[in-house]
């Protein structure tokens, strides 16, 4: 699962299209677009294999400024259309694009089930807690009390954390990224990429519009390394400007804590270890939040499990070995028959 | 004359009545196996050289408690010695397995027609869930029947003791041992049928056993007993049928190879993605079994998914299908609208059922036309074809597969619960004979100098062309959004928007051009009155008209497979006819669209009650209309 | 007479000219406040006692790059002496706030109509930017205009810079220099725009001060400039308008407010669930900050839900709406199809855009007339009304609530993203003026001794009865399969489905005793054409008929707000004209109804660029068809 | 959250309605319904008072069999109408009934939001772990591998976890309950109706005619005691034929082990107690299964948090509150008006 990336003569800009990109200025999708485009050269898909599919949102209109496939299809469904292009080509290397509206408001369902089948693509959330092209409603990543023209008086609702959903829907895969980590993105994004079935990445976007600095806390280059817990297979959680803080489960509880490393004589030896393979540590640190925690990013979980698509074909390719050569003329003579003579 | 294959009828043993046609009905629990009864005499009925048709009648529930009337399961078959359209009217034979069934189907019965009943399952208590008050066959309720009263039960208990199976298994040969009765009451061969329980219970050979013995005791049953008045076997002789093999099909068996012929006729992968509901489940289930035919299957998490998948995989370069009912097609409109707009093939099956909302699902009906001229976010022609019996499904799924994948757009195929789970005899066709009409997909040398237009245009079907992914060189961006005539590109420009909106309209209105003249099937092309169908009220408007025909009356029948576009002749056709009238099993559906373009004054006939048309209906309507002409033939 | 309450009109400097009606656009950047600018000029206008009617026009994206073409935002207002229908076919003046603007609307302008560039914005880079290759105002591209060039920026960042503003904030006032100068050259007073600055900084004092001091920097310089050719300002007289209170209103304002008021006309509680969605949004967005009027809103996690929890409320015994465009109701058709068959009281707004699929959703359209009518499985009639203007969505609002609470059944209101974004001047009317029509659930003690039957039937209106949750003695269960006429038990039974059928039908089609005559708005009630419109069309076709019939065309103008059912006497009224027109923003769908209920020959005009019908192209229409006929008067 | 049952004077027969039962011969949803009535009557709030939701399904006939209100509404939407009989009048004791396909398949994602907004009302899904009423397809929750009309080689969709979904869906209450348990299920049904928001309870239920012996490993009277573990708030997690297997956390690892009580000294005290405030906790317990793990059954999660309606009500009552009367006259004539005179 942790292939590396092949040398690839493609460069970041074979994969842009001639069309104008049409987002507001200063949009963070403009940087997701910079780390897709850098991420495929590196993973080197030829661009007439690559297929990118997303819903409606100002997120969703990433497809046009990629010069692979690509549909722009309707509100909250890329899920089931980027399915059918992997049962009708497993070949194709799938790349859907959402946002937290469309990926999880009204299309919360098609996420669930492409994720619990594992269907081999690669998702990408954009999260800027926030409906943008709509113009600013609240959306079911906001948080509670957030104003916006359909909830004047605050929201209500509890929001999801779409890591949290996705571990509860069975993927295989759950990774986070930062819109203005250009040097981390690409590398989350290869991981994705190698990792057969759903790979489900969060990108936490700024909405300069309607949700600025959502995430300044942990996103801001000088809150980064306060806010943020960069994950490593393996390696122990540290972080921090002075990198002196780590992660720890409490002990006698089921819950994590945020220790100080040389107070009390804690050590790096005290401290998690990140694993990816643990869905429950994937759980608590996709739980973690700012203030009080950093926010994890990287990849929090990495399961081995067959591809739906690689399924249905090795199902397809079986009953072609067993039923022998698809005869129609056979098939209509099956059964029961008779002769009606002249 | 009829051969049947390897199977040798029995010599008749008394003398017999000769009819020339039957309307037997089997009736009794859902546990009392109907359906299997009715199909194998269905296939018994083929074979001696019948025509027939079929109509199986479920009920809703899946196990209802056991006697009662809402868990009674019939199925009613037509056969006869000429041709035969629907599955009857009347039953001129009832079967009733227990008071349930005679309770829900006496009230259908022909008068003087016969009833058979199992006394075994007259008990009080049996009575008393099928809500009789008093014993039907001990007061005067069967009086105006002849009634054949036997105890089934234990005769069948009788038959099969020596097999060793228990008094549950002997029970559930009862419906064998009835089975012989009626083979011996019409003469037919019990040897398929042995064939049949031998292969089914191959790994339980008692099993297998027992049933054929408790057929062949109903068999001899009807040969010694003293059957009561002047019953003594009826010859229904071979129909003139066009010579060829034959089978028995299902509308779901020949829909759903129709659809896979289809796309192997286009040379493309087949991806069906659907999610079950009744009663379109079938399809998903028989090509589910169809995987080395290229066929990959699909169950999605909802109609919505099923709908969006299937446009997914015709995006890259097979041909998606997505089947559904009424209230799942509901769902996938706003699909069908991204299909209509971003011009891709996909086939969406409506086995229709009785609505609105969750209806009547077991119940048949037509009511989906307007939905599927009709049901859609603003200006989005799509084609609508019906299939108009189980066997005509088949042709009509290549029919679905070709225009979907020559003009680059959605098909509505409708078909519906009665027309998917009667089963018709077929005279199997040669695949072989079936013109390939195989996609050609662009290629990179058709573009030249300049980048691909996915939105170019055939000058001809003004279809755009269709660029797989996997292809170098073609890479194009699609969406919902509308699309820049020729580029694609998005395109907020007035005048483009109105340019293309004229573009699907006249390309699906094109498609007129490409589908054959609308023919009459009995009749003249002009006169007093046309009946206009559609879809599977086909056999009994057929039958009728002819029926009227023979009585002097001046009716043609006019049926339609494609409803959108219509045939080019059909306005002209229809103006030469005093009257029109439109049998629909829905409030008047057809109907509205003919009268909208055409402006002729058709008039509906309707029936919504979750069943098929009677002849008599049909006759009923034309006459009251003729009968009042002043003067003129009738 | 008009009197402007505080509000005195400045005396005019110059000797102006008198016109009797003008159109002008604002266009300029999404950044440049032109919407903004527009509502105040229609301030501004009404005060000065003008009838008036407007269309903002907003690009597609939230925030394109400035300077670019797709990033251009207008807004136009149509003014007159006269009554005005329109927001006018083409612009007297365009004011082009940047290459981009110009390049955009150019095309639209009146030939010898007025532009008013701002020069400082004529960059290369923002020439590039808008696709000219060379500068507009330097080759021949305005000639045949009068143009008007200044340096509005500049203008403005003198006029403002003593009030300590950035850069950026003196460069934001620009629209207010304009306005100052369109406001000269109209002759309108400024005090009003002054208050709301004013009042809209109020925090940001120095930020208001520059906006009046652009304000009044713009008015002096038409006052004082030497405008080129002979203008000289001009005057527009007041129009002979119904006395009373009046205020501006946008089509989703008045239909928020209709829904309102009419469940508390209905003594009901309003649940509205919706899903955000242009251009329908707003409509949540108003209600959401309705809640002291017993309004509770809910935004649903998609439109399916929001239907669904509708449904759910008006179970509770509160009125459910749910709102939304096109595409978002075609997934409510499931549900809808449930409340038919459920028989619960719903309205159902659908703000239409421009389609098929996610279409072009800024831009307007009315082509879900099929959906609303047709769009469901099975027989589903539900009741559809249209309002006609921004100011006609109050009432029609209101009607939605009478009709879906009296009869128990979905009503469908279309508006469409014209209507609902478009403002007019509305005379507001007395909410006590309006006759309560307060909902009478049943009560324990209607019922007597039976038990309570939630399908018994009101012999007149065939309304079911509606029991409260909550209310003791009426406890019920319904749903979607099919109902027993009078318990709603489930029954699967033929007959009754049938009379159900029936009777769902009978309730719609009876509403039609309950909606007023279809009168004729303009003309006579027969003869040589009508033309019968519905929806937003209602303004350009007004205008047209008015201008045909002054210049002596036999034409009338027919407006349907009721669609379904039809107004019982239009039949007979169609029947009395020669010929019938349809204009419509679709491919032609009312036309396709009224073809099909009457039988008349009604010809469609239609218009799909996502733009309102000009009143020419209407007359054209007419025109084209009466004048070539022989002899007859025209 | 864990009120006591008023005494009530209601039977379990004061709940049944007129209507002849219609699900097959053997069905658990008989019991279920038994249950459930036996849970109403315990609770004791009048039959006028209490809305039985349901989708479409064998199980979601349920509300026909009840003497309360009732609505049968379409397949996988119960959850929204459920919603809105809250938001119209939230003083409505509302119960949801639906299945593993009417609530984890199609409405999947009406699911995610009612538990997530945390609308005050008791979900119970019926889950077979099959589509019953349309014959027999696998459902999300069908074990991989179920051949099934629609999968006659066997289903390859990883299934979904009800529980565990519902956790990630971040909601405030997560039990389960099985059919055949009779003594305990009416337990857990008031602890759900007692929590304020939405209970959501997954009720392991047979399907006689397609999915015979599902959970016989654990419903089955002979193998409860050793299939099952019933967790209590603040007890330890015993289990076992002879209550001597036990639960605790494997030293040094985040999951959980079985334990013999007495071997390698083990005792009470090395075992997991059950916190319900534990949503990690919660979700470790959640994902046991035979055979290795004893199944666990019992309230797993509960956390006190404001219901939807509740804070939907409290906001229009602020805005009554500060916005006085409500004047439709005022509300036309607000804003610039103007007069026109005669
Ligand atoms: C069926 C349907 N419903 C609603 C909409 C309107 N709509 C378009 S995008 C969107 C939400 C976008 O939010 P998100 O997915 O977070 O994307 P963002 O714009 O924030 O990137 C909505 C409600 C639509 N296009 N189609
Ligand atoms: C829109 C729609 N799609 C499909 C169906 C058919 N359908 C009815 S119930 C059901 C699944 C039932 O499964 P489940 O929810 O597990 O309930 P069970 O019958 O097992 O209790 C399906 C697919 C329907 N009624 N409506
Ligand atoms: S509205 Fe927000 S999300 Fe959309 S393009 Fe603008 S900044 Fe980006
Ligand atoms: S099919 Fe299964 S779930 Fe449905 S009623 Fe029968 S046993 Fe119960
Ligand atoms: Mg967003
Ligand atoms: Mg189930």
């Amino acid at each position: 699962m942790n292939a590396p990336a092949k040398p690839s003569a493609l460069k970041a800009k074979d994969f842009a299209s001639d069309q104008e990109v049409r987002w507001c200025p200063g949009c963070g999708d403009y940087a997701i677009l910079k780390g897709v485009q850098k991420a495929l050269a590196d993973i080197g898909t030829p661009p007439e294999n690559v297929v990118f599919i997303s819903g409606i949102g100002c997120s969703s209109r990433f497809p046009y400024y990629m010069s692979t496939y690509g549909f722009h299809t309707i509100h909250g469904r890329a899920p089931a259309f980027a399915t059918g292009v992997k049962l009708a080509n497993p070949d194709m290397d799938v790349w859907l694009v959402t946002g937290d509206g469309d990926g999880l408001s009204i299309g919360g369902n098609h996420m669930l089930h492409a994720l619990r089948r594992n269907v081999n693509m690669q998702i990408m959330l954009f999260n800027n807690e926030i409906y943008g092209l709509t113009k600013g409603q609240y959306s079911p990543t906001s948080k509670q009390g957030t104003r916006s023209p359909s909830t004047p008086l605050g929201s209500l609702d509890r929001p999801l954390s779409p890591v949290l959903f996705a571990l509860g829907a069975n993927a295989s895969f759950v990774a986070r990224a930062v819109d203005t980590q250009q040097k981390h993105m690409p590398g989350v994004l290869q991981r994705a990429h190698a990792h057969e079935g759903a790979s489900f990445v969060e990108i936490y976007t700024n909405c300069i519009v309607y949700n600025d600095g959502a995430f300044g806390s942990f996103s801001e280059k000088t809150n980064a390394a306060d806010g943020e817990l960069v994950l490593e297979h393996g390696e122990p959680m540290i972080f921090g400007q002075d990198r002196d803080k780590g992660i720890r489960m409490k002990p006698g509880a089921i819950e994590l804590e945020v220790v100080q490393l040389g107070v009390d004589g804690i050590t790096e030896d005290d401290l998690l270890r990140h694993d990816e393979t643990n869905r429950v540590l994937a759980g608590l640190l996709g739980a973690m939040r700012n203030p009080d925690f950093p926010v994890a990013v990287g990849v929090l979980y990495c399961e081995d499990a067959e591809a739906y698509d690689t399924a249905v074909y090795r199902q397809v390719d079986e009953a072609r070995a067993a039923g022998g050569e698809a005869d129609m003329n056979a098939l209509l003579r099956g059964g029961a028959t008779w002769t009606v003579g002249e | 004359m009829v051969t049947s294959t390897a199977v040798q009828l029995e010599p008749t043993g008394t003398p017999r009545e000769e009819v020339e046609s039957v309307v037997v009905r089997f009736a009794g629990d859902s546990g009392d196996g109907m359906q299997l009864t009715g199909s194998q005499f269905t296939l018994a009925t083929a074979l001696a050289g019948n025509d027939l048709a079929t109509f199986p009648d479920f009920p809703a529930e899946i196990r209802a408690p056991i006697g009662t009337t809402f868990g009674v399961s019939a199925f009613q078959i037509n056969f006869g010695a000429r041709k035969i359209a629907t599955a009857g009217d009347a039953p001129d034979v009832l079967v009733a397995m227990n008071p349930a069934a005679l309770k829900v189907n006496l009230g259908e019965v022909k008068t003087g027609g016969t009833v058979i009943v199992d006394t075994g399952t007259f008990t009080g208590r049996n009575l008393k869930k099928a809500g009789f008050d008093s014993d039907p066959l001990e007061d005067n309720s069967l009086d105006g029947f002849q009634v054949l009263t036997m105890d089934i039960s234990k005769l069948t208990m009788e038959a099969v003791k020596e097999f060793g199976v228990s008094n549950k298994e002997a029970l559930r040969s009862k419906n064998m041992w009835t089975l012989g009765l009626i083979y011996w009451l019409y003469d037919r061969d019990r040897e398929p049928t042995i064939n049949w329980l031998r292969n089914k219970f191959a790994k339980l050979p008692h099993i297998a056993d027992a049933n054929i013995a408790a057929l062949g005791a109903g068999h001899i049953y009807g040969e010694t007993a003293e059957l009561p008045g002047d019953m003594r076997g009826f010859t229904v002789r071979q129909a003139d049928i066009t010579p060829g093999l034959y089978r028995a099909v299902t509308g779901a068996e020949a829909l759903a190879w129709g659809l896979a012929a289809g796309t192997k006729l286009a040379d493309l992968r087949l991806v069906l993605a659907s999610y079950p509901i009744t009663p379109a489940s079938n399809l998903l289930h028989i090509l589910a079994g169809m995987k080395q035919f290229d066929v990959v299957t699909f169950q999605a998490e909802d109609e919505i998914a099923a709908a969006c998948s299937a446009i997914g995989a015709s995006f890259a370069g097979t041909l998606g299908v997505t089947t559904s009912s009424g209230p799942g097609i509901a769902l996938k409109g706003e699909a069908i609208g991204l299909a209509v707009g971003a011009e891709l093939p996909l086939v969406v099956v409506n086995v229709q059922r009785a609505g609105p909302s969750t209806g009547l699902p077991t119940k048949t009906e037509q009511s989906d036309l307007y939905q599927a001229v009709y049901g859609r976010n603003a200006d989005a022609p799509l084609v609508v074809l019906a299939a108009s019996s189980p066997a005509n499904c088949f042709d009509m799924g290549i029919e679905a597969v070709r225009l979907a994948t020559k003009y680059m757009t959605p098909v509505m195929l409708l078909s519906d619960g009665y027309m998917g789970n009667a089963s018709e005899p077929w005279l199997i066709p040669d695949f072989n004979d079936y013109e390939p009409f195989p996609v050609k997909f662009s290629a990179p040398e058709d573009i030249g100098e300049g980048s691909f237009l996915p939105y170019a245009r055939d000058e001809e079907t003004l279809a755009r062309p269709w660029a797989r992914p996997g292809t170098s060189g073609l890479q194009h961006r699609i969406g919902g959004i509308e699309r820049e005539d020729g580029s694609g590109n998005i395109s907020y420009d007035a005048e483009n928007h109105q340019r293309m909106t004229d573009l699907r309209a006249a390309k699906i209105r094109g498609i007129a051009k490409d589908i054959p003249l609308q023919g009459v099937e009995q009749g003249n092309e002009s006169g007093q009155l046309a009946v206009v169908g559609w879809g599977s009220t086909h056999g009994p408007i057929s039958r009728a008209v002819g029926n009227l025909r023979d009585g002097g009356y001046d009716v043609s029948h006019i049926h339609l497979h494609h409803i959108w576009p219509l045939p080019s002749n059909l306005g002209e056709l229809l103006s030469g006819f005093d009257q029109v009238l439109v049998p629909e099993m829905n409030n008047g559906q057809l109907v509205t669209v003919l009268r909208a373009e055409y402006l002729v004054p058709a008039e509906p006939i309707n029936k919504v009650n979750g069943q098929p048309f009677k002849i008599t209906e049909i006759e009923d309507a034309v006459k009251s209309r003729l009968d009042g002409q002043s003067g003129e033939a009738k």
